[in-house]
């Protein structure tokens, strides 16, 4: 039985897996804005960030937070790159309706 | 532990071409556009002598930087096919980009950047590694296929293909964060040791591992654009700039198939057992919707986008085999794969003059009344995706096949040549327009000033009927590279 | 003893005549065409005489050598060769002189043909396959020389292709034979399967092996394997030799040239079916259930065949019809075990039959090519010879005492009525009726043609009579006239053998020993009455049953048309339905056609558009491709181009690859 | 072997040299490429020469053996020889690329070097595969063929030409690729892509059969079978003159060649088990393709039909060996069928091939197939009627020509086994006779149909010499198989003794 | 006993983080999803203080609460997305949604397999030394190639964000100080010398 008396690794991996899983739905249900997708992907780092941390505290090993340090950084940097692409996006296209962008199919 | 400075040298090709790119990108500012032929022969320049480098160095397989860096014998090929397909690129790209204004510096370092990560990623000994070369790769091929800013379509294209690799991404990292979890490391090797330890333990330890492991094979197979996870695959290559699809289409499968090696045979190893039943499932995906749609294709860049996946489900097929001869196939199959897909999109180039892209296969009618030689050359190239004897293709699947077999797995082996037969239907369609149509207009067709890019290409088509006939040293090298 | 270079001369000197004939048609031209072939056959003739001759005179015993071997396939050896006994002698020259006689006869039949040259070359080709057929000294090269011949008689019936009847003639007659030659075929792969080899001389030495070695067809009835051999090898009999109900080629191949009609249709290849099974009697003789069924079948062909004779108005057609009824004769000898009867009969009629042709050639000439007799009549003031010749050819026919058919004709009757055999009664009576109904329908051409007033027009100062096919019919050029030497001249050399050779021969063919181990008979029960010599035995003839049917027939003809003529018509449509049976040859030709032929039309056209195409190609094939045409079409539509699409699809695998894991590890 | 040549390389790597060549010469200059092509393919005639006489046909092993490492990382070796069998067989090939050359001199205008260099590669790949005894090289050359032949009917095909050669190529395909499915298994087993090691394996029940259905996809596709034959029909009315000669004279050869190379040594056992299945199909095909091909309007449909009657003879006469070599014990009979077989695929490489030829020739003139454009050819035609009749005669079996033979022997050996087969495949005396004559009946005699036969011209030179040799062929094997048989006899013992001990 | 003081806070933050994340996947308008986001990574920080990871923790609010959500915030203003019309088929496709979501979130739980993690507790103080410099003396010793890669990487996003994003605008008019420094004065007055008219003199 799971013991939720104690604060243990199985609260943030459970945690992680929550987040992760409604960031997941976020991507896939929801029809806004493309913005919106790139939040959920944060939120999908975020939750693998949950991961690493737990694990990394919990086993006692440094390499978990590095990796979440390398996350972080390159998480910026996607960002910043999903965030040029949906300009460029905008500019063409004048919305950023993910329901609007079909023009390849089949 | 402090690093020595040895570990430089190890990763001299790296070093060097990272600081060629540096250079460029500096020289670049200050080049006219008149000029950009200096950026152009600096950059092809460089990847040679990266090849050059590789080729030149003679260290024994060890690892650098304390395990993030693994140097050995595979990944050294596979970055000189990388380097190799990637100048190629270059050349093929040069007269295409030029006629559509996209002749700018950037392009050129953003390949050099997603080069550079793909070596890192093929020699990668840690899952950080893992995962920076495999941004780094990614990132630049987002800037890449967006490249064309005023294109509706490449826009939309690159938008899909963000979305949808940080989802990867995102699900390759969670699997690692549940590794690391299991294993209490990220180093590779230790991972192997864990692993193939554990899988020889009760299921409950297993599970964390086999939990990560299934993120990794998504990520994997999202990488490759082995169905399920090939959505992107079309869209991609239809909506990027043609040179960029000739980019993602060829250097990257080898990059994939490196990045699969390092983290299943080398990582995973003990987990044998289950990712090869995964990797079955994933082959057995691509190959029917690969070959199936592709069928209702009209759009050449579409169609090729369907033959990649069902190729990549052959190249599972000899991954799946889970023995250093079965990776020997896959990467045979990765570099075949990756020299033929060259020829083709080579030749779309070939043929889309500024103000016409010759994407639909239509375009191509009557080509062998107009130009019998690049006629030529689109039979040999359609009849080695086909496999069809005595062309290049045919031998790779004939290995991909041969090690399905020979991990007992019989069935995958019929599936894939049912399907190969839907597969070479397609093929076919296209030889057919080549040689059996009339060509809507009779006027020659008008051939690309630049002769590297017609000689290249004729060497690389030629190559396949001769890389068809003496693959022994090929294959050889390849076996040599995994130790048989 | 018979040199081999001789024997390799008869039969190479044809076919030199007629290569040369053929290919340098152009070259030779018209006298180098008939000179050539003729000096070929008229050497083989000669030397074959030669070769009877040391047979009979000089004691040759039996030649038996190899020429070359034609195959071997590990121990089994096929080969060319030769084997010469009386029989094959006696063939040969019968073949060799009735061909020689038809070569001069066609330079005046087909004197204004322009496929002059080709006749020759195809008569001379005849003649060498006919030679090879006789010659050999086993199965396969009979088999050769049985489709060789098949093939020049396929060419020579179509000799005018542009008779849209004569090209329909030949191909019914080539797949009519082909029919029996399916039977020959297999007999003589049972023939290898129990010997081993095709060779006669092992085969007929051994022929113990046979004695029961059964085949099982049908499961559970285990056939003797004689029985079955030989029924096949006698349906090639029956088709070469045109017996019940294979007989419906022969009367049709009447379209070739005259000449033809007498060499091939009469005198040589159709007797090829009776020397066959002679040849073949140490193997029939094994098997009382063969020999009956060939007993029945001739003596059924002999008698009903000829009835249509009798209703018949061309006069080839008549004559055709009288030869399936001989043959017919033949065939019920053999059946009777009286081989060397039906040879006899065979040799006779070689000549009285191709006399007769030969003669209705001449008056086909004579009418300028118009063969109804309802258009002839009186003709013996114009052209005495063919009439005289005729008159004999007749009278050897329906065996009248003296000629030659009455001493072969009559050993025949007399070995079926002494036949033990099952179903000898219903011969007996059938070959004793046939000899009424001969006498009936050769007196009747006789009259019809000879006799009685002329029923043809002679129109004056109509220019070219070498194509009077506008005429209509009865209607002449000129008045006819006797034909010239060359066509003369052999009616006249064919009519002396016509008269003594049944008197020459019967002695030795039929109470002699001449056929030596050539013919072998069981138990022999044949020729019961001492023989007393020729003249004894003709005037025994006289008071023997079969005369006094032949005079009957004679009798009848002879009154119904020379004396009353009228009364033909009314005994016609007294007798209208019998009439109407015969008119219409019992509808075989009528069924064939029906049956076979359009079957197997309507069978192809079932199978090809049924089977070929609708089923392997439009559903197999073109139905496979078309459903993974839609299976694309259908699929691609989840290529929606929505990005939460493709997201789904992700996530979707991913969740299926962890219910997959999971479920593996719950296991 | 005695030869210091390398002939068999020669052989194979000559024309498809020349065929590079050839193209080179550019489709402007056609007569030049013309005379180069033939000059290549006599050259590889007269090269083949002394693989005939040269050849040891008393001891039935291969010969001319050329062995060199080809790929070393899988043990896949360059590895020729040649027996009995196959020297015929690639004679036949030499001899008639060179009669098909000439047939079709001037009946293709349009890019002339490509079709002529795509006939001498297609050459040079089709002696490949009757030279290599490296299963790996003989799939290569088994699958190479298949291109030039899709170029050949696609591109100079006739109005449905690109359905026609699309279904060739992927039926063809189709069942080859189950075949590679099956050479690799057995590679795994026996680690050589060497037949003979191949033929050594010791194999349960279950693998042959697996192994031998995959086997027969392969080849019973190429000879073809009843029922995969229908791509023959459609590819040979659409292919071009030379490419219906080269596919039914020897494309089809190829098909049978494999089995008695793969299937008899390889799975005897399976072979045996199944030996009734093939049997029954061979004779279908001899009597319902007989019936279809009866009805043909199409002169060039007729022939190919007949083609498939024709070589349900050699399946049949291949496997009636097997099953008389097990159940009989009886040697002799199996030699005769498996002969009866080669004999008979050499006697419808001449036969189909004059057939197709003497289309050719009319469909020069009138530009049709069609039988009822056509009609008293004689009258206008005479030589080249004469020559027609002798293939037709050859063609439905007379004794003397080639056609016989083969029909002969494998009836011969068939009524052995068993008494109706004998019955069943002697049917095609009658039913090959209808179609054949019918044909001639309808094609060349009766009066001139219509004034394009009016104005035929008789055969020239060069299609008299085409047809002359082709007509001297089917005479000589006629009236002397002899020298054939030897030729073939030692290795066709080799083949059967093979069959007498069981695999499992 | 005392009560369990970090599983309350670890309870309340889970909570608000949950909610919030939600919040952010389903509210209308984006900035308003934006601000949700950054309650979701300010209260995840709050957790990893939990877990005394103190350097990412702030690393994390810094990075992305500074930058990152910045930056969207900013895209999202400049692009003013209009927030209605895009809510079709939200509530459609929300079922089968929620039901994947569901069922994959049963299927980790259950292949994690919780109980032996939840029987592993955490050590006292890993490293010995404070979390930064543990942090510290890994990054720069092991995982120093991470860190140049990392640094490329960020190379790179620079290049691609202005590749995509810049264009330089033709007929703008812009100075160029260097000019205007070294312009003399002769460039901008010319003192043009004019000759005087000359004067004719009268005779007597």
């Amino acid at each position: 039985m799971i013991d939720v008396a104690h604060l243990t690794l199985a609260h943030y991996i459970g945690l992680g897996a929550i987040l992760f899983c409604i960031s997941v739905a976020g991507i896939f249900i929801n029809r806004k804005n493309v913005i919106v997708l790139l939040m959920a992907i944060e939120l999908m780092l975020l939750a693998v960030n949950m991961n690493f941390v737990a694990f990394s505290r919990f086993l006692g090993d440094v390499s978990g937070q590095i990796f979440v340090f390398f996350i972080l950084t390159v998480a910026a940097a996607e960002s910043a790159i999903g965030l040029a692409i949906l300009v460029v996006l905008f500019r063409n296209r004048a919305t950023i309706n993910v329901g609007e962008l079909d023009s390849m199919k089949g | 532990m402090p690093f020595n400075i040895h570990d430089i040298v190890l990763l001299l090709p790296e070093d060097f071409l990272l600081g060629a790119v540096c250079a460029i990108l500096l020289v670049d500012l200050f080049l006219k556009p008149a000029q950009r032929g200096i950026t152009h022969w600096l950059s092809v320049a460089a990847l040679l002598i990266t090849i050059a480098l590789i080729l030149a160095d003679t260290d024994p397989a060890t690892i650098a930087f304390g395990g993030m860096y693994v140097h050995d014998d595979v990944a050294a090929v596979l970055k000189i096919f990388i380097l190799g397909t990637t100048a190629a690129v270059f050349v093929y790209a040069r007269g295409y980009l030029r006629d559509r204004g996209l002749y700018v510096g950037e392009f050129y370092l953003l390949c050099l950047f997603a080069t550079l990560g793909a070596m890192l990623l093929v020699s990668a000994g840690s899952l950080v590694m893992v995962f920076l070369g495999l941004e780094l790769l990614t990132l630049s091929s987002y800037a890449l296929v967006a490249l064309n800013r005023d294109s509706p379509l490449s826009s939309e294209a690159a938008m899909k293909y963000f979305v949808l690799g940080a989802l990867a991404s995102g699900m390759l990292l969670y699997g690692m964060s549940m590794i690391y979890g299991a294993t209490g490391t990220l180093d590779l090797a230790q991972i192997q040791k864990l692993s193939t330890f554990v899988a020889g333990g009760a299921a409950e330890h297993q599970a964390l591992l086999l939990f990560g492991l299934v993120f990794l094979v998504v990520g994997i197979g999202f990488k490759f654009g082995a169905a399920p996870f090939h959505m992107w695959i079309p869209d991609v290559y239809q909506g990027a700039p043609t040179a960029v699809t000739l980019f993602i289409g060829s250097a990257q499968k080898i990059a994939a198939f490196g990045m699969a090696y390092r983290l299943l045979a080398g990582g995973l190893d003990g987990m044998q057992d289950h990712w090869r039943e995964m990797l079955a499932v994933l082959a057995v995906a691509s190959l029917a919707i690969g070959n199936v749609v592709a069928i209702a294709q009209t759009n050449l860049k579409r169609l090729l986008a369907y033959s990649t996946i069902s190729h990549m489900g052959f190249l599972l097929l000899g991954l799946l085999n889970g023995t250093p001869s079965g990776y020997a196939a896959a990467m045979f199959y990765a570099i075949a794969y990756a020299i033929t897909t060259t020829v083709a999109f080579g030749l779309i180039l070939l043929l889309s003059r500024s103000g016409f892209e010759a994407e639909e296969i239509d375009d191509f009618k009557g080509l062998n009344q107009r130009n019998p030689w690049y006629a030529f050359i689109v039979m040999l190239t359609m009849a080695s995706l086909a496999g069809v004897p005595p062309l290049f293709g045919f031998f790779a699947k004939l290995l991909v096949l041969k090690a399905a077999i020979d991990a007992g797995m019989l069935w995958t082996a019929i599936v894939a040549i049912v399907f190969a037969i839907i597969g070479a239907f397609y093929y076919l369609r296209v030889i057919k327009v080549v040689y059996f149509d009339v060509p809507d207009d009779k006027t020659a067709l008008a051939l690309p000033a630049d002769k590297p890019f017609r000689w290249l290409l004729s060497l690389n088509g030629v190559a396949l009927l001769v890389l068809g006939l003496f693959w022994g040293p090929l294959i050889g090298w390849c076996y040599r590279a995994l130790g048989l | 003893m018979i040199d081999e270079n001789v024997l390799l001369i008869i039969a190479v000197a044809p076919l030199l005549g007629a290569i040369v004939a053929g290919l340098f048609r152009n070259q030779i031209g018209r006298v180098g065409a008939h000179s050539i072939t003729i000096g070929g056959v008229a050497v083989s003739c000669v030397l074959s005489f030669y070769v009877l001759y040391q047979m009979l005179w000089d004691g040759a015993e039996t030649y038996n050598q190899d020429v070359y071997t034609w195959l071997q396939v590990g121990s089994l050896q096929m080969h060319i060769g030769f084997l010469i006994d009386r029989l094959t002698a006696m063939m040969m020259v019968v073949v060799t002189f009735v061909s020689l006689m038809v070569h001069i006869y066609t330079i005046g039949y087909m004197a204004d043909d322009d496929g002059y040259q080709r006749f020759f070359s195809y008569i001379a080709l005849f003649t060498f396959s006919m030679l090879m057929l006789v010659m050999s000294n086993n199965f396969l090269q009979l088999f050769f020389g049985w489709e060789a011949v098949g093939l020049v008689s396929y060419l020579l019936i179509g000799f005018w292709f542009k008779k849209p009847s004569a090209i329909f003639a030949n191909l019914k007659a080539f797949v009519v034979n082909r029919v029996g030659d399916f039977g020959f075929l297999l007999g003589i792969a049972g023939v290898l399967y129990f010997f081993h080899t095709l060779d006669y001389k092992t085969v007929f030495d051994h022929t113990d092996i046979l004695t029961g070695k059964t085949l099982e067809l049908f499961s559970g009835h285990p056939w003797s394997a004689a029985t079955v051999i030989c029924l096949c090898l006698f349906v090639g009999a029956m088709g070469k030799s045109a017996q019940v109900p294979l007989h419906v080629w022969l009367p049709d191949s009447m379209e070739g040239p005259t000449p033809i009609s007498a060499l091939i249709h009469a005198a040589t290849m159709v007797t090829a079916g009776i020397f066959m099974v002679a040849r073949m009697s140490p193997l029939f003789e094994l098997s009382d259930t063969a020999l009956s069924v060939v007993l029945v079948i001739g003596a059924t062909t002999a008698f009903f065949t000829g009835l249509i004779g009798i209703v018949q108005n061309d006069i080839k057609r008549v004559i055709a019809y009288s030869t399936l009824s001989q043959l017919g004769y033949m065939t019920a000898a053999l059946g009777a075990s009286a081989y060397s009867a039906a040879i006899f009969h065979l040799m006779t009629h070689a000549f009285f039959k191709a006399l007769l042709f030969l003669g209705a050639g001449s008056v086909i000439i004579a009418m300028h090519h118009e063969q109804d007799m309802r258009y002839m009549g009186g003709l013996r003031r114009y052209m005495p010879i063919t009439f005289i010749t005729a008159w004999i050819g007749t009278l050897a026919l329906t065996g009248m005492p003296g000629f030659a058919g009455f001493y072969s004709k009559d050993s025949i009757i007399e070995a079926v009525h002494e036949s033990q055999r099952w179903g000898s009664g219903y011969a007996y009576g059938c070959v004793l009726l046939g000899v009424f109904v001969t006498a009936l329908y050769s007196f009747r051409l006789l009259y019809l043609t000879f006799h009685g007033r002329e029923r043809f027009v002679i129109e004056h100062g109509v220019q070219g009579h070498d194509d009077d096919h506008h005429h209509e019919p009865g209607h002449l050029a000129h008045a006819p006239h006797e034909s010239p030497l060359v066509v003369t001249l052999p009616l006249i050399l064919l009519a002396i053998p016509s008269v003594v050779i049944g008197a020459i021969g019967v002695g030795s063919m039929l109470h002699g020993d001449f056929f030596g181990e050539a013919i072998r008979v069981a138990h022999e029960g044949e020729g019961g009455q001492e023989f007393g010599g020729w003249l004894a035995t003709m005037l025994e003839g006289f008071l023997g049953a079969p005369f006094w049917f032949a005079f009957g027939g004679f009798a009848v003809a002879t009154y119904v048309y020379l004396i009353n003529p009228s009364i033909a018509d009314r005994i016609k449509k007294a007798l209208y339905p019998l009439w109407n049976l015969l008119d219409h040859k019992y509808w075989f030709d009528e069924a064939y056609q029906a049956i076979f032929a359009r079957g197997s039309l309507l069978l192809g056209h079932g199978l090809w558009k049924g089977g070929d195409v609708g089923v392997i190609d439009n559903v197999v094939i073109d139905g496979s491709a078309a459903v993974v045409g839609r299976t694309a079409a259908l699929v691609r539509q989840v290529q929606s181009g929505y990005l939460y699409t493709y997201a789904f699809a992700m996530i979707l695998g991913l969740v299926c690859l962890l219910g997959g894991l999971w479920f593996v590890m719950h296991q | 072997m005695t030869s210091t040549w390398p002939l068999l390389s020669l052989l194979i790597w000559l024309p498809i040299v020349g065929g590079a060549l050839v193209s080179l010469v550019g489709s402007e200059r056609a007569t030049t490429a013309r005379w180069l092509a033939l000059a290549v393919s006599l050259l590889v005639f007269l090269v083949s020469i002394p693989l005939f006489t040269g050849y040891d046909a008393a001891s039935g092993t291969l010969q001319f053996i050329e062995n060199h490492v080809w790929i070393g990382a899988i043990g896949a070796n360059y590895h020729l020889g040649a027996d009995g069998i196959s020297i015929a067989l690639i004679v036949l090939t030499t001899f008639t690329t060179v009669l098909t050359l000439l047939g079709a001199w001037d009946s293709v205008h349009d890019k002339v070097n490509q079709y002529l260099a795509a006939f001498l590669v297609l050459e040079g790949l089709m002696i490949g595969v009757f030279a290599a005894i490296d299963a790996l090289l003989f799939y290569v050359f088994f699958e190479g063929m298949l291109i030039p032949m899709f170029i050949i009917i696609g591109i100079w095909g006739g109005p449905r030409r690109v359905y026609a050669t699309l279904k060739f190529f992927l039926y063809t395909f189709f069942g080859s690729i189950f075949m590679l499915v099956a050479l690799i298994w057995l590679f795994l087993q026996a680690h050589s892509w060497e037949i003979a090691d191949m033929a050594n394996l010791r194999l349960s029940a279950t693998a042959q059969a697996w192994l031998f259905f995959a086997f027969l996809a392969g080849f019973a596709i190429k000879v073809p079978m009843w029922p995969v034959h229908t791509w023959l029909p459609d590819a040979h009315v659409e292919a071009p003159t030379g490419g219906s000669v080269i596919l039914a004279a020897i494309m089809l050869k190829v098909g049978g060649y494999g089995f008695i190379r793969f299937s008899l040594p390889i799975v005897p056992d399976a072979c045996q088990e199944y030996a009734w299945f093939i049997i029954a199909l061979s004779l279908i095909a001899v009597i319902y393709i007989g019936f279809v091909a009866l009805v043909q309007e199409d002169m060039k449909k007729l022939i190919a039909y007949s083609s498939v009657s024709h070589m349900g003879f050699v399946t049949l006469g291949l496997f009636i060996a097997m099953a008389l070599v097990r159940k009989d014990g009886n040697p002799e009979a199996a030699y005769l069928g498996v002969s009866g077989a080669m004999v008979q695929m050499i006697s419808h490489g001449f036969v189909s091939g004059a057939m197709f030829s003497c289309v050719g020739v009319l469909y020069d003139r009138v530009h049709s197939r069609m039988i009822k454009d056509y009609g008293g050819v004689v009258n206008t035609m005479p030589w080249f009627a004469a020559l027609w009749v002798l293939f037709s005669m050859a063609n439905c079996g007379l004794p003397g020509t080639s056609g016989f033979v083969g029909e002969f022997m494998v009836i011969l050996a068939s009524f052995q086994m068993n008494a109706w087969v004998a019955f069943a495949a002697a049917f095609t005396l009658i039913i090959g006779a209808a179609y054949t004559l019918w044909l001639v009946k309808r094609v060349i005699f009766g009066s001139v149909a219509n004034d394009h036969v009016a104005h035929l011209k008789d055969i020239d030179g060069r299609e008299a010499l085409v047809l002359g040799a082709f007509a001297a062929g089917v005479l000589l094997v006629g009236v002397w198989p002899a020298p054939l048989t030897h030729l073939m006899d030692a290795s066709v013992k080799h083949v059967v003794d093979q069959l007498m001990q069981s695999k499992i | 006993m005392t009560l369990p003081w970090d599983l309350i806070f670890f309870y309340a933050f889970a909570a608000v983080l949950v909610l919030a994340a939600l919040a952010v996947i389903s509210v209308k308008n984006s900035v308003h999803a934006a601000l949700f986001l950054v309650l979701t990574f300010f209260t995840s920080a709050a957790l990893w203080l939990l877990l005394q990871a103190e350097f990412l923790a702030i690393a994390l609010v810094l990075v992305y609460v500074g930058a990152v959500m910045v930056l969207f915030l900013f895209v999202v203003m400049m692009l003013d997305v209009n927030t209605e019309s895009t809510r079709e088929g939200f509530i459609r496709y929300l079922p089968v949604g929620l039901l994947v979501a569901v069922v994959m979130l049963v299927e980790m739980l259950a292949l994690i397999g919780m109980k032996q993690m939840s029987a592993l507790a955490a050590p006292a103080d890993p490293g010995g030394t404070s979390n930064t410099a543990w942090l510290g003396n890994a990054l720069f010793t092991n995982y120093l190639l991470p860190f140049e890669v990392a640094a490329v990487i960020l190379t790179v996003a620079i290049i691609a964000a202005i590749m995509l994003t810049l264009r330089q605008r033709i007929n703008t008019r812009k100075q160029n100080p260097a000019l205007q420094v070294a312009v003399k004065a002769g460039d901008r007055v010319r003192i043009v010398k004019m000759a005087s008219a000359a004067k004719e003199t009268p005779t007597p």
